[in-house]
Parts: structure tokens; sequence; C-alpha cells
């Protein structure tokens, strides 16, 4: 008999261990409150998460921007060590496209379809990007925070799937613009731009003269280009001794950094002492001085070079040690990629990262591609390092709204001119002060739900 | 005195010189004869070091030759007049000159020897500072002959120099190369197809057939042997 | 038949060509994943154009540093066509794409019948840097330096729904470049060959058997180009995008490499040529991912170790590598007699000498 | 009227410095007839070196120095190992080794220095002068390039026209096997060519480095330039090298000042094509065409 009993309890016990499990196994499929972490979409497995992004790791583009994707990594690196993301580690998988959209085409072409990855996070530049951005829509691939500016990535019916981040450059030059009618309106405007025919050069011009307008201003509406390679770079002090002889004072930059610093030298070549107002993009003081003076060999230009440049920003100034995103960062920085500088473009890295990190969670315990997508348009993120709020709605792929006017002083830092202003990509939105209060980091640095 | 002993040269699986043996003396010429491909611009070329032979030795006043460099040959006391008359084109005429006393000549003996070899071809003056590309074939071989001689050469080698040239040019070559070798220490040796105006110069030849030697001798018993002229030497 | 066989190149050849496409036919449908397609589309690509680049510089001699420049007006014909008329059928864009560039070719091969050597090195290289300023400067035609996006062609819907893009093109590259090594094979067996040839070996004896040298020379030329067009064309469909960045004179110099390397003057050279230019730095840049190095090392070792093996294969295969598989065959043949001479080769349907 | 001063000025300095390496691609097309793609790979090397060395507190003439001594070295040592070998086969084979060559340096240098800009710092200053009160676009480190490049052009000229050196190194370049019939050894000329030419290429390399972005790749453009000039000015000429150089520099400066940044490179192969079309060996080349 004792067998018997034996033998009941024992079934009477497997039974309710049975049904348990089963009921634990259909709460994991339908409730992201589920503890167990399963293989949910491509490049997602039980511990990892894969991501992909292209980079211009070397060519024209590279002074500055090669550090974006490292600085992500080193954030990513630390999120790791602290136990991931619900237990994923985070993967990131940058190759170099050379800022050639070509092989921006080919490289992305390799990540989908050779590393398999979840998404593309933080592809950079605007004429690359624009390569792959409807392949990666019709593959259904998430298109996370294209590092560009361009209005592009904001167009939800066709690229539902692609997210801009940084402001966009429509919403960057009237801002821009706004500070030069208000401050230079006595003086001659012109243009040095990325292009012709590039999204980067044409949306700045757009914006900014949105705001120039009708404002009986003097400007020459006729910019001078440049082509982002290493012939581009030579013919630049042609192009600047062009805008010198028409007379122009005031000249509004859309250039990647080595550009600007070209154009910079060439017009103090030239004892031209114009006004350079430059987009967020090609400003970072580090990254110009570094290309300027050859970093520990020279002697620092004459402070004239790049002090006194007009630009903007939409994060926390890099000198600001009181500001606590400021300091987390460069903590980390110090400890995951202590080769990297500390400047603008490894806070934009962080920053980029933090956001990503911000949307997977959203996205749930095993998030697919599909739910990554709504987690961002349903986002209402109160945390981040932006100094304005994210757009992102389901009818808004912009990212941040907003930025704050600042100028390179004598030591070569940035400081804050006025408040920080908000506006949209439209010509008549009007710009408006942002008042809303700056948010801290979590205490882990890892945002959470 | 030239040594030439069981010399073979081959180009891949052709043999162009099997087991050759002969000697030149100095103060004399010696004609090396043959058809066309009978070898003699390989012993040539081989004497000279711009062929790599595959047995056998070259010696010239006891110094063997074989392993040495062209150019450490050509140091040795060797002049080789290539087949084609190998002047450079590019070069002037004075500079083609000068550039065969480079190694040999102090800096006064060379503008003594450049100036002397124009006085022995008085033509050769009047394109002194021109390209040499632009020389007619006659005065081509002049200045060839010139710049073997300039170095005064303990050994000359020439490779059918007479090829092309109207026969009373060529007859003059000849005499001339006679007038400077019978009586000096000059060793020739004189590579012709034209068998006959090598002969009459000639104190010896060599007859090559299929790279190796059929005859050597007198030169006037080859030229007198109708035989031999018949068989190999087509006159 | 078998005399029928050995006689006819053109039999011979068809037989040899349809065997490959059947075997690529089913090597792409059922053992590739897209991926493999995807590169295999791209090795396709520039065999095309290296066929085309061999029979210009290897068969006739005349050296060219621009073939990049060429392929790149053969996309812009497909991709300018196309934001015309985006319902043409790529055949069409094809065709279109030889034509523009054969007329390129007989323009720039016209000038080129003047120049010899450097002079022509010069000249091409000088049009594989000047002329993807082109399309960057008139923008509103060829879309600047951002250049215009081509669709992917879409495979038609009785292949069914899981058929990917990339395998589609992949047929369709393979096809192109099946036929277009057919035609060439016949070619340099042929008559017209003959003439490429005695150009190259002699240009005055060729001129005194009565051979037209400049009208063979712009002929080459056209033959080339039109290769160049039709792999450029596929190229724009390939990557999706066309734009002056994808041809650089990286492109050109690469193209050139891949003949020498690959065994100058042969079609399966071509061939090879492409396979290295596209997998090598596959290879090398897997390699360097392997070693774990920081980021500035990791980034240039794939660079440096292409860079060492450009030069290795030089120095030991000066003949390239179809020139030293032919004279290792040709080693074997000689060791054992018995075993097949040289005519057992029909992999190699070139003989450049 | 300011402008055409300016824009002609930057065209003859671009213009000197693709004379600088057009000088070393003539010295190694007139001694072994080949183009050397790696030129301005090799002159980048040592512009890294001399910045390295720069950088260790050597003085800037010094470490010109010294880096013209190493690229006499590195010019000699490509010779010897990578060219020699190559002797007697297809023509083409040096022109991939070449490329292979700048391909690994570029690597090389990538890997050491990463492949990030940086600044190069000039001999002189690089501010424009002021002439009566006009600012023109030309500064003291831009005449020094002129001087340079100059002393370079009539040093080169000297020793090819009056030194029995540069005579043997002439006719070791047009026809090795006579010269060493006569008694010159061609090999160790061909290996000094190839050293020259270094130095004059790492010469150029230490011109550009101040006024371009100091990258593994910023020789890359220059050498493009350079070839055009030297095909230009006949590839066998120092003088047409320099002439062709400023040909370029010129055309590449008014497209760009007149016309547009982006077209400048076709400046440069108009100019390629109507020289090349009027004489097809360049317009200062020995006219051997007689000779088919």
């Amino acid at each position: 008999m004792r067998p018997e009993i034996s033998r009941s309890r024992t079934w009477a016990v497997a039974a309710v261990g049975g049904v348990a499990a089963l009921l634990t196994a259909a709460c994991g499929s339908s409730s992201p409150t589920s503890t167990s972490n399963t293989a949910s979409a491509p490049g997602i497995t039980a511990s990892q998460v894969t991501i992909g992004s292209t980079q211009p790791l070397t060519g024209p583009a590279a002074p500055g921007y090669s550090e974006i994707a490292p600085a992500a990594n080193a954030y990513f690196k630390y999120v790791n060590a602290h136990g991931g993301v619900n237990g994923r580690k985070i993967n990131y998988i940058y190759l170099d496209d050379q800022y050639n959209p070509t092989s921006t085409a080919t490289q992305t072409r390799k990540l989908v379809l050779q590393d398999n990855v979840f998404a593309i996070f933080q592809a950079l530049g605007t004429p690359t990007h624009l390569s792959v951005v409807s392949y990666l829509n019709s593959s259904k691939v998430p298109d996370l925070f294209v590092a560009s500016g361009c209005n592009c990535w904001n167009n939800t019916s066709q690229y539902p799937d692609t997210f801009g981040w940084q402001p966009n450059y429509t919403i960057e030059g009237k801002i821009l613009g706004q500070y030069i009618a208000q401050n230079f309106g006595s003086k001659k405007v012109g243009f040095f731009l990325q292009g012709p025919n590039d999204e980067f050069g044409a949306d700045g011009f757009a914006g900014v003269m949105d705001s120039l307008q009708g404002k009986g201003l003097n400007v020459d509406s006729t910019p001078a280009y440049y082509t982002p390679t290493a012939a581009g770079a030579m013919a630049v002090p042609a192009a600047i001794a062009g805008l010198q002889a028409q007379g122009v004072q005031v000249i509004v930059s859309f250039s990647v950094p080595l550009f600007t610093a070209v154009a910079e030298a060439s017009a103090a070549g030239l004892k031209y002492s114009a006004q350079f107002v430059v987009s967020n993009v090609g400003a970072d003081p580090p990254t110009l001085a570094g290309i300027l003076t050859g970093g520990s060999l020279g002697k620092r230009l004459p402070a004239g070079l790049i002090a006194g440049t007009i630009s903007d920003t939409y994060l926390p100034l890099l000198t600001d040690a009181s500001n606590p995103w400021v300091t987390m960062f460069k903590s980390i920085e110090q400890t995951y990629a202590s080769s990297l500088p500390w400047d603008g473009n490894v806070e934009y890295g962080m920053s980029e990262a933090y956001t990503f990190v911000q949307a997977l969670k959203a996205a749930g315990q095993n998030p697919t591609r599909a739910s990554i997508i709504a987690a961002i348009q349903n986002s209402h993120w109160t945390d981040g390092p932006g100094l304005t709020p994210y757009a992102y709605s389901s009818s808004d792929h912009n990212g941040y709204t907003g930025v704050q006017m600042v100028t390179v002083n004598a030591t070569g830092d940035l400081t804050t001119l006025g408040p920080i202003e908000t506006t949209d990509d439209t010509a008549s939105g009007a710009i408006n002060t942002y008042s809303g209060a700056a948010s801290t980091p979590p205490a882990n640095g890892i945002p959470s739900d | 005195m030239l040594e030439v002993q069981e010399l073979s040269v081959s180009y891949g699986a052709v043999h162009a010189l099997t087991a050759v043996t002969f000697a030149a003396t100095p103060g004399a010429i010696t004609a090396v004869l043959g058809a066309n491909g009978a070898g003699k611009t390989t012993l040539l070329r081989s004497i000279s070091g711009l062929v790599k032979t595959q047995s056998g030795s070259i010696r010239f006043n006891g110094q063997e030759l074989v392993g040495k460099t062209v150019e450490g040959i050509a140091r040795c006391g060797v002049a080789h007049v290539p087949e084609g008359r190998g002047i450079i084109e590019e070069l002037t005429v004075e500079e083609n000159l000068r550039l065969a006393t480079l190694w040999c000549l102090g800096r006064r003996e060379r503008e003594r020897a450049i100036e002397e070899t124009f006085a022995l071809f008085p033509r050769l003056t009047g394109f002194r500072r021109r390209h040499a590309s632009i020389l007619s074939g006659g005065e081509r071989q002049m200045l060839v002959i010139g710049r073997a001689l300039i170095s005064r050469p303990q050994l000359l080698l020439l490779d059918e120099p007479s090829l092309g040239l109207a026969p009373l040019v060529t007859a003059g070559l000849m005499a001339l190369l006679r007038d400077h070798t019978v009586g000096t220490d000059m060793t020739v040796v004189l590579v012709e197809q034209n068998a006959r105006s090598a002969l009459s110069v000639s104190q010896r030849a060599v007859v090559l057939n299929l790279g190796e030697v059929v005859v050597n001798d007198a030169a006037d018993v080859v030229a007198a042997d109708s035989n031999l002229r018949h068989h190999y030497l087509g006159f | 038949m078998r005399a029928t066989l050995r006689n006819s190149t053109l039999v011979r050849h068809g037989l040899f060509f349809l065997a490959l496409a059947v075997v690529l036919l089913v090597l792409t449908s059922f053992v590739f994943d897209p991926y493999t397609n995807y590169n295999v589309t791209e090795v396709a690509i520039y065999a095309i154009c290296t066929a085309g680049l061999t029979v210009l510089t290897g068969i006739n001699g005349q050296v060219s540093l621009g073939h990049g420049a060429l392929m790149m007006i053969g996309a812009y014909t497909t991709s300018v066509l196309l934001t015309w008329h985006p319902d043409l059928p790529l055949i069409l864009m094809l065709l279109a794409s030889i034509a523009t560039t054969g007329v390129a070719g007989a323009i720039v091969g016209l000038a080129g019948a003047r120049l010899r050597g450097p002079y022509l090195a010069g000249a091409t290289l000088a049009l594989a840097v000047a002329l993807p300023q082109v399309p960057s400067h008139f923008a509103s035609v060829f879309g600047g330096n951002q250049g215009l996006n081509v669709p992917t062609p879409s495979p038609p819907a009785f292949l069914g729904g899981d058929f990917s893009p990339e395998q589609w093109l992949a047929w369709i590259t393979l096809a192109a470049a099946v036929i277009t090594f057919f035609v060439l094979a016949n070619l340099v067996r042929g008559a017209t060959g003959r003439r490429f040839r005695m150009v190259r070996d002699n240009e005055v004896a060729a001129r005194l058997s009565g051979i037209d040298v400049a009208r063979t020379q712009v002929l080459a030329y056209i033959i080339s180009a039109a290769c160049a067009g039709l792999a450029g064309s596929l190229f724009a469909y390939w990557v999706t995008v066309t734009s002056p960045s994808g041809f650089s004179l990286n492109l050109s110099l690469s193209l050139l490499t891949a003949i020498v390397i690959g065994g100058l003057g042969s079609l399966s050279g071509a061939v090879i040529g492409s396979f290295i230019l596209v997998y090598l730095p596959v290879w090398t840049g897997g390699f360097a991912s392997s070693l774990n190095l920081s980021s500035n090392v990791a980034n240039n070792v794939p660079l440096a170790i292409y860079g060492i093996v450009l030069i290795v294969a030089i120095l030991v295969f000066p003949r390239g590598i179809a020139g030293g598989i032919a004279s290792i065959a040709r080693g074997a043949a000689r060791v054992i007699p018995s075993s097949r001479g040289p005519t057992a080769l029909p992999a190699a349907p070139e003989s450049s000498q | 009227m300011g402008l055409f001063v300016n824009i002609t000025l930057d065209g003859i300095t671009n213009g000197m410095v693709f004379a600088a390496l057009a000088l070393a691609l003539v010295l190694i097309f007139r001694a072994t007839k080949i183009l050397n793609f790696a030129q301005g790979a090799m002159a980048m090397m040592t512009t890294f070196i001399g910045f390295t060395l720069l950088n260790r507190g050597l003085g800037y003439w010094w470490a010109l120095v010294a880096v013209l001594a190493i690229a006499f070295v590195l010019g000699a040592l490509v010779e010897r190992v990578l060219i020699r070998p190559l002797q007697g086969k297809s023509e083409l084979n040096p022109v991939i080794v070449t490329i292979g060559l700048l391909v690994v340096l570029e690597g090389l240098a990538g890997a050491i220095y990463g492949n990030s800009s940086r600044g190069f710092p000039p001999a002189y200053s690089q501010s424009g002068l002021t002439i009566g009160h006009t600012k023109i676009a030309f500064s003291h480190f831009d005449i020094f390039i002129l001087v340079a490049v100059l002393v370079l052009m009539v040093g080169t000229l000297a020793l090819f026209r009056a030194t029995t050196l540069g005579l043997r190194m002439r006719a070791s370049a047009f026809s090795g096997e006579i010269s060493r019939l006569l008694g010159v050894r061609v090999g160790r000329l061909l290996t000094l060519g190839w050293a020259l030419a270094g130095v004059a290429g790492a010469l150029a390399g230490f011109l550009v480095a101040p006024t371009s972005s100091f990258s593994p790749y910023f020789m890359d453009l220059i050498l493009v330039y350079a070839f055009t000039a030297a095909v230009i000015g006949g590839l066998e000429s120092p003088v047409g090298a320099v002439a062709g150089a400023v040909g370029v520099g010129l055309a590449l400066s008014y497209v760009s000042g007149y016309i547009g940044s982006d077209l400048a490179p076709l400046g440069g192969f108009v100019i390629l094509i109507v020289v090349l079309m009027l004489r097809p060996q360049g317009l200062f080349s020995f006219g051997r065409q007689r000779q088919v």
C-alpha cells in the first residue's frame, strides 16, 4: 500500500507542478512582467541584443565623429557590467563606411543579412544613411536615432521604422537665424554649406532663411558649397575667398568639423575676420582645436581663430561640472573608454546610447522589432541628458525640439548665450523659450522603466 | 689572352652552346663565324656576363670571368659592342663617349680621349651635342667603335658591326679595326655573318654550328677551304 | 561528335557556359544564404567589368586606370532613367547602360588611341578622378553627392513570397555574367582577338599586315566599356544608391589590380581577381576582428594585410594566379606525360600568349 | 581683382606642392620607367615619422634632415626589396606592387597613428602677407614652399645635366644593358634614383602637411595631381614636371574660384587632355615617336 500512496502523492505533486509550469509559460508569452528571456526577434537571444551601425571611422568625416560609436559602446559596456537590460548584454557592432554612401549600403547589408542585427542604431551621416533608409524600412529593421539632423528622418508614412534624435537642421537653423537677425542685423550674411544638393546643407539653409527672410537683412543667398572629400578640402580656401570678395561679414556654416576647421583657418589666412555661425555638428571646440593645433604638438592657434564662433547646443555644456549628466558620462568615459578625449562627440554618443537603453527597456521583457517602435512612439520620457523634451509620437519621429545658443570663449570652451529655445521644422512655427526643469540621471546611471 | 673552355649555355630546354673551347690572342682579331642561330651572339654575351653560363670557364689574362657581374667584367677591360649598334639614343654623342670613360680614365685623360676620338671620326664632331638618335647607320657604327676604343680595352667583343652598312663603309671599318689591333696588346673577338669581310681582317677563325665549334683554325686556312665555306659560311 | 566538339570553339564554349549556368542556378537557389548571394552578385559584377578590362589591357595592351569612371556612366544611365521612368523593364536599363557606356568608350578610345603606356595611364587616371565630379556638380539630374536611390528589383510573383530579392538579383547578375563571358571568350578566340593581340605585341608589324591599329584600339575600348556599362548598371541595382563616392579612384585601381593578380590577359583570371577583390577584405576583416585589437589597429590591419597579399601575390605569381595555376598544370603535365594535356583545361578558355 | 590675385597665388602654391611630388615621380620614371603609386604614401609615412620626431622635441630643421635621410633609405629599400625582383616581367606588375605598398603604408600609419586628421607645424607663419594696404593669400610659408621646390628642381636638373653621376643615372635609365657593358653599376643607380625620389617625396610631405588635413590619406589627392602634372610635363623632365604642376594648380584654383569647387578636378583633367591631344608625349619629352 505504501508505495501506492507514495506514488499517488508523487503524481499529485507532479500535476500541480505541471500546471504551474504551464501557467508560467503562458504568462511569459503574454505578459511583459515575466522573468524568462526568449529569442524574441532577430538579433535577440536570451542573453544578448545585437545592434549595428555604420560610422565614418576613417575618411573626411572621421575627425571627431569617429569617437561617437566608441563612446556609445562605452555606455553599453557600463550597462552590461551592471546587469544589462533585462539580463541581456548589448552587443554593438559598428562598421566603417568612410562617410561614403556606397559603402554604407554594402556595410548595412552585412549588418542585416550576415550579423543579423536587431536594429540599426546611431547610423551616422545624412548622405550616407539616405542610401539605406528605404532598404531598412522595407526590411522592417528598426532604424533608431540616426546620427544626423536631416528632416528626412521624420517621415512616418514612408519611413515608419526610422527615428531621428538630435534637433533637425531646420529647427537648429531657425534658432541660429533668429539669433543672427537679432544680433547682426546690420551685417551681410553669407553661407558655407555641405552641398549642393545635400540635405544637411539644404535643411540648415532653409531653416536659417526662414528666420532671416522679410526682416530687411542683407543676405547673400548664393551659398559657397564644399564637397566632403579630400579634394573638397583643397577647394575651401578659394570658396572662402569668394565670400570675402562678396563682402560677407557673417558666415553661416553647416559643415562637418574638418571643413569648419579648414574654413576658419582659410579665413584667418586671408585676414578675413568674418563672424562664423556654425551648426552644432561642426562646432565642437575640442574637435576643432584638435584638428587645428595638432593635439600635443602645435602651439595653440591665435585665440581669435575659433574663439568667438557662435553655435548652439542641445546637450549640457561639457565644462559644466555641476551637471549630473556631465559628471556621470565623464566618469563612464574614464572607466570604459579612457582613450577617448572628453568632447562633444563623446557626450553625444553616450547620450544617444542612453536613449537607446530607454527604448529597449520600454520595449518589454522580450522586445520585438514592432514593440520597440511602438515603445518609442508612445514614450513620454522625462529623464534624459537633453536640454529639451523629445518630440516622439506616432506622427513625429523627430528627437530633441530645440537648442540653446552658445559661443566659444577665449579659453576655447563654450558659454551659453541666452535661454533654451524650442520650435518645430515648419516655416511658420514659432520659436518659444523653454522653461521646463532639467532632469537628473537615475542613481545607477541606467534608465528605469 | 682569352681562353674559353668547355663553355655550355642553354635557354630552358634549348642548348645554345655546347662545350665550346677556343682561345683568342692579343694583337690579333679572332673571327667567330657561323649561320644565324649558331650561337655566336650567345658566346659574346656569355663572355661579357649578360648570359648565365651553365658550365665551363672563361678566363681572360688568367682571371676567371664566369660568375662576375656585367659591369665587373667591363671594368676588367672588356668592351662589348652589342648587335644593333648599342648607342644610347637619348644621350648626346659626346655623352655616349664620356660614359665609357667614367670608370677607367682620370678627369684630364677623359677630355683628351674624347678629343682624340672626335679626331679619329671627324664626321661625328658636328653632332657632338646632338642626341645620338639623329645619327645615320654608319655614324652610329663610328660612335660605338669609338666608344669601345676610348676605354682602351684589353678585350674587344664586336657583334655584327657590318650589319646593314654599305660595303664601302664596312671595308673602312674593318681596316680601322685591323689598324687598332695588330701590333697592340688588345684581343679582338669579331662575330660576323659576313664571313668574307671578317676573314679578310682576321688572323684566326672559329666556326660555330648549332652551338658547337666545328672549326678552329687560322683565318686564311678557313678562307681557303671551299668545302667549309660552302657548308657553314655561305660564300 | 567528338571532332565537332574539338573544332568548334562556339559549340564547346556554348556547352561549357551552359553547364556553368546550371551550376550557378543550383548554387544560388539551394545552397547560398541571402548574404552569400549578395556577395556572389558583387563578384559577378566585378567579373563582368574585369573581363572587359582584360580584353582591353590584357589582350589589346591598353592600360586603363579609369574603368571605375566607365562603370559610373553605366550606373548613372540606369539610375537617371529609373528616376524618370520607374516602370521600364530591367533588361532595357541594362541595354541602355551598355549603349551609353559604349559610346563613352568610343570617345575615350579615340582619344586614347593617340596615347601610349604611361600617358594613357595618366589620362585614364585623371578621368577616374574627374568624372565623378560631374554628377556631384549637376545635382538636379544626378542627385549630387547624395546620389540617386535605385529600387531593388523585386522578384516576379510566380517565384513565391519567400524568394529573396538578393537571390533574384544574383540570378540576373550571374546570367549577365555568363552571357558576357560566353561572348568575350568567343571574341578572344576568334579573328578579332587575334587582331587585338597583334596590336598589343607589335604595332608596327600589325600595321604592316594591314591592321588599322587605331580602329582596333577603339574597338577594344568600346567592347571593354560596354562590359563596364553593364557592370555599372547591375552595380546600381546591387548598391541601391548611385553616388559619385561609389566610383572613386580606388575602384578603378582595384579593377586593374584584380586582372593583374588574377592573371593578365586571361578571362578566368578576371573571375579569380574578382573573387579576391570581394572576399579578401572579408577574410582579412574577419581575421583582424578575431585578434581583438584596439580600434585603430583593428580598423587598419585588414588594409595592411590586403596590401601585403597584393605584393606577395605578384612577387610569387608574376603572371597572376591563373598564370600560376597554368604553369603548375603544365609542370604536372610534363612530369606525368600520360595525363591529360593543356586541351583538358576548358576552364581557361583564354590563352593569351 | 583681389579675388583673382588670391586665387592665382593659391594656385601657384598648390602647384608648387604638386611639383615636389611630381619631381619624385619623374626621378623614378627616369630611373626605372615605373609609375610609383606608393610615392605619396611613402611621403606620408616619412612625414608621420617627422611628426613623431617633432613630438619628441627635435627641432624642426633637424627633424626635416632626419626625415630626408630616412626617406632616402626607405626609397632604396623599396627598390631593392619590391621592385628589383620584378625586372623583366609584365610592366603592370610594378604598378600593382606599388599600389599594394600604398595600401600597406596607409594601413600601417592608420594602425600606429590613427585615422584622424591632425595639425602639422609649418616652418614659417602661414598668415597672409600685407602688401601696401592689401592682404594677400600668400604667406611666409608659401614663400618657403616656392623656394624649396625651385631649389629641388634646379638641384635635380643640375644633377642630371652637369654631373657624371647624373649622366650615369640617365644612361642606366635609358639603356640598362648598354650602360652595364660600359661599366656602369646600373643596379646601384636605379636604387639611387628611388632613394632620391624618396627624398623629394618626403620634402613634399613636409610642405603639404601643414596646409591640409594631415592624416594617413593626406597625400592621395596630391599624388593624383602630381601624376597629372608629371604626365603633362612629359614624365622625364624636371622642368616639365614643375611647369605641369603649376598649370594644374592654377587650373584647379580658377575652376574652384570661378565655377565651383566641386568641379576642380575636372579642370586638371581638361588641361591634361588638351595637352596630350596636342602632344601625346607631354610637353617636355624627347619626342621619341620618330623611332617608330
